[in-house]
């Protein structure tokens, strides 16, 4: 049996049914316990002081902002060439869910930006390239909310979402030509040197997994809704037809 | 008039309706507006007044074709202009509820655009207030502009064209109450006269827009 | 109640079109427009409704009493059937729309949009309309095209009961209404010549 | 293909075309930033690049609705994609159209208003070849966002939250290539990035903007 | 060239709208498609000119040889009769309008405005643009709405010798064409019964 047996949306609903519980439980464990750890059992930042735990909301959420994006961009993909609905149903659930990441990024980091830079909001690069990813999930969303026909608004946001990527990695770019910033670089690369000590760093992974688990928790349970809705909608038409 | 009322905002807020489609377009030129004049803050913020209110009054503006083009298009106007509502109710309903669904979220968004732009604390509460008194002259007049172009193909742009020069004196007194406010100094005079430019209006347009109205069908 | 009509003169565009069309309806008559395309049909009946003001002459009508349907359907596509014909029950004074849904059989379409109708049922939920507005006068333009045989004889009968109710309609058409014993009218006669003096200023009068 | 040019061309000069509402637009809106601004004339000269590209862009943006719209509501469309040209094609010229009849005359009316905004001199030789080679782009991605919303009845603004972010990396390399060149700087780099932008966007969104034509007409 | 369309299944909006059409039309075939308001002609029709992908089924059509007329007339407001005419002409590789003038008698109107047409003069513009597509397969959607008798009868005469000249036509109407010896097909019989399997994968298969 091949894995696309699983685009089937019975298949699906039957498989997502199954883990969704499994998913739920273990997302509320490692994001709790992430987020304790990260709160109460850490220390103090000798320049930050304690508003550097800001980071376990933070970082998670920026990270999880763009890789559900990337998501939705696979999940589109396999629309296009595939045609299987639950790829597009998933990617529609996705949408909302990037989007309040995103907010959660935003707002996490102008909270933390007005004690360290002094202000709510600068024009740096990278929170300038996560404003517009904010846009391109705007965007995304009002057209799967204007076209009303579901296949054609499945195509038309799927070309959308492949065009907006492309558009969003020069747009990244050209943002860094267009200002250098303040924003922190990489505190997780493989470089020991600039790593974040360990004490941040493990409870940071725990609720970075912890936020992950929460996305793929929300997006089977928003998948398995829009499922539930578009059954609706065909046998409430059938009825209409009858 | 207060079934008219109803219908216009369910359609609104409707799929495809365009409600919220007016806060994005504000959103986008005031995160844009970074983008042409560069990312300094002391810059940002001494233009910020500015670049609000004209943020606003374009996404008024952009939504203005709404209030009659759709109905002209699909015949519901020549029915409403003989059913047995004044014409001027007529257009008052309309703007009215252009303003609830485009003007009120804009006033309610305002704030969290100004801390982009880094607007001095002491201009927020101007902000508000200035965009609530300013924006239902701005969807009045527009009405008038609306009702001025609805028969032509292409009216958008043309209207925009017509409605900006009677913009003007709204966006002078708010930007100019805000920006006073932002700088500390004392905004109540330019606020009075925004609250007596929308009045006028207020009381004017509905006429003058049920006269368009009028030509317009024949 | 009645509508009179005396030596009315209509233009389009500044073009002088109809001129000196006349005719007299009571309550329970009816009256079917003919003429050939770019005749005036149109143009007459939207100056009935008042959306035109004629260029000379008269019409006298109780004062909002017509109805006018045009070639357009002024339906709200994102609105369900049952919406828009609420909505212009409201408009018109909120009567029930139980004898609209029945008279044009739209009671299976009560809640699907109207952006999603075929074009004869878009046509039947517009013509439905005119039951809602509980208006005497009817001015109705080409109401039944796109309408299938037993859509057309639906609406013959909605007119009589119209008419039998004392209300009164003219309507343009090219096909048969089926309606018998109701007067009809070609308005070719009142096409407006050239050689006729029409209305313009910058026409009157000698060489400038 | 050449008839369907000017056609478009036709249409844009024919009395309630469009033609000139995009210059329009552009004149107002520059003239509305002072008002919102404040007058001093330093402010503006510093944000004269970003405000003469912003009011192109958005000048351009309104004007997108012609490219498809009115051709999809007459029923043309339909008939355009049954005809023997590909879809491809078709939505290239149209967004040449657009161009021709709105980037082209933006391009020539820019330093009209740059000396309005008190544009430095060294700054107008970069500001008409940012615009000439940014403008294209401009109409290439409109083209593509007006057929993603082709068949919404309130398109327009729906558009205008899809096109505006794409615009972003013209914008930034457009205004960032007159501020130099204000300033004195070298502006050769951003007007290269610029020119590459355009380049990528006219090969590749005729494509994207048929794919989309496609599936709005089933 | 035929048009051969075989177990033919479509669909509007994802609802299922016709299963199992079929025929076939050899040159200088007619089909008139006959069924109420709503049954799925105007679907048809798209789907036969390529606009709707069918779900099922199979057309069997030479590459670029239909024309279609929608409801909607397709016409430029601002541009003149006879500008519409030309570029449509162009388009489809620039033959020459006279026999499209001729066929339905525009020479008076080739320099008035398309806008300001009436709504007759409108569709027979549009039919005369199927003239100069030069194309051997004509779709019509109600090609004789607003028409009179006479233009009725023009169109007649119309679709008469494209067929003679080896062509083939699918029309749908209400009305009767006066087109003798072309076949009909009522399509009623192919509307698409819940009962049958869907092609909708959120139907098929028990509760979810
Ligand atoms: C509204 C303001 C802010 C936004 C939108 C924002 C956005 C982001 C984004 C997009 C990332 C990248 C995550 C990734 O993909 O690796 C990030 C990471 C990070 N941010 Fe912020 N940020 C903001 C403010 C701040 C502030 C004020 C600080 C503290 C000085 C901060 C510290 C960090 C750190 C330490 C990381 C982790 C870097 C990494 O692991 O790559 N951020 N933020
Ligand atoms: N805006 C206008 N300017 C100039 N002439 C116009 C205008 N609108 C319509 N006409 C012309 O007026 C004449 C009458 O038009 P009208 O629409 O009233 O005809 P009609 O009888 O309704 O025809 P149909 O049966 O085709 O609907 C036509 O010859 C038409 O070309
Ligand atoms: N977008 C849509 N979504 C769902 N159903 C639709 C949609 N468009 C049309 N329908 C339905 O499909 C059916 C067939 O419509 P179609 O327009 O093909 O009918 P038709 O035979 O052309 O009717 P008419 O004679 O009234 O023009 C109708 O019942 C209609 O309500
Ligand atoms: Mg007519
Ligand atoms: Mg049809």
């Amino acid at each position: 049996m091949s894995i696309w047996e699983y685009a089937n949306p019975r298949k699906f609903m039957a498989l997502s049914g199954a883990v969704l519980p499994w998913v739920s439980a273990a997302a509320a464990i490692v994001l709790v316990g992430g987020l304790i750890w990260g709160f109460f059992f850490t220390p103090d930042d000798f320049r930050q002081g304690s508003t550097v735990k800001i980071i376990y909301l933070h970082v998670p959420a920026a990270i999880m902002a763009t890789s559900v994006w990337f998501m939705m961009l696979v999940t589109s993909l396999i629309w296009l060439i595939r045609r299987h609905h639950v790829s597009a149903l998933a990617a529609k659930a996705a949408a909302p869910v990037g989007m309040v990441f995103t907010l959660i990024g935003l707002f996490t980091g102008a909270v933390w930006g007005q004690p360290m830079w002094g202000s709510w909001w600068e024009w740096d690069p990278r929170l300038t390239a996560f404003l517009i990813l904010f846009l391109f999930y705007l965007g995304y969303i009002a057209l799967w909310e204007a076209v009303e026909n579901p296949d054609a608004a499945a195509d038309l946001t799927s070309v959308l979402c492949l065009v907006g990527t492309v558009f969003a990695v020069i747009s990244r770019y050209a943002i860094l030509f267009w200002n250098q910033g303040l924003h922190q670089g990489a505190s997780l690369s493989m470089d020991a040197e600039e790593n974040v000590a360990d004490v941040f760093a493990y409870p940071l992974w725990t609720s970075i997994g912890g936020f992950f688990l929460l996305f793929l928790a929300l997006v089977l349970y928003r998948t398995r809704t829009e499922i539930r809705a578009r059954r609706l909608q065909a046998l409430v038409q059938r009825e209409r037809m009858a | 008039m207060k079934g008219l009322l109803l219908r216009d905002l369910r359609l609104a807020f409707r799929a495809g309706g365009g409600f919220g489609l007016g806060l994005a377009f504000f959103l986008i030129v005031t995160v844009l507006m970074p983008f042409g004049i560069g990312p300094e803050t002391a810059t940002l913020a001494r233009i910020a007044p500015g670049i609000l209110w004209i943020g606003a009054l374009l996404a008024c503006l952009l939504s203005l074709d709404r209030i009659f083009a759709l109905d002209w298009e699909d015949g519901s106007l020549d029915l409403l202009a003989t059913a047995p509502l004044p014409l001027e109710a007529v257009a008052a309903v309309k703007a009215l509820a252009h303003w609830i669904t485009t003007g009120l979220p804009l006033v309610a968004l305002s704030p969290v655009l100004a801390v982009l732009l880094n607007l001095p604390a002491e201009g927020f509460p101007w902000l508000i207030a200035s965009l609530t008194l300013g924006t239902p002259a701005l969807s009045a007049i527009g009405s008038f502009g609306a009702a001025l172009t609805v028969g032509l193909r292409r009216g958008g742009l043309l209207m925009s064209l017509l409605v900006l020069p009677l913009y003007v004196p709204t966006l002078i007194f708010g930007a100019e109450a805000v920006r006073r406010g932002a700088d500390g100094l004392d905004a109540a005079t330019p606020l009075a006269l925004l609250a007596g430019v929308t009045l006028a209006t207020l009381a004017a347009m509905p006429f003058a827009a049920a006269a368009a109205l009028r030509v317009n069908l024949r | 109640m009645t509508l009179v009509v005396d030596a009315l003169s209509c233009a389009r565009g500044g073009v002088p079109i109809l001129t000196g069309v006349g005719f007299a309806l009571a309550p329970g008559e009816g009256l079917v427009l003919r003429g050939p395309n770019g005749s005036g049909k149109t143009t007459l009946l939207r100056a009935l409704a008042g959306l035109t003001p004629p260029v000379a002459g008269r019409i006298d009508a109780p004062e909002d009493a017509i109805a006018y349907a045009g070639h357009a359907d002024g339906l709200k596509a994102q609105l369900s059937v049952a919406e828009n014909l609420t909505f212009w029950a409201g408009v018109f004074g909120g009567r029930d729309i139980s004898a609209a849904v029945e008279g044009f059989d739209l009671a299976g379409l009560l809640d699907r949009r109207a952006g999603n109708l075929s074009a004869g049922q878009k046509r039947r939920l517009s013509l439905a309309r005119l039951l809602v507005t509980g208006r005497p006068i009817w001015c109705l333009d080409e109401p039944t095209v796109s309408l299938d045989t037993q859509n057309v004889a639906r609406f013959g009968a909605a007119v009589r009961g119209h008419l039998d109710a004392g209300g009164i309609a003219v309507i343009a058409t090219h096909i048969d209404l089926g309606l018998e014993d109701v007067q009809s009218l070609d308005i070719t006669p009142f096409i407006a010549r050239t050689e006729r003096q029409s209305a313009d200023p910058f026409l009157s009068g000698g060489a400038l």
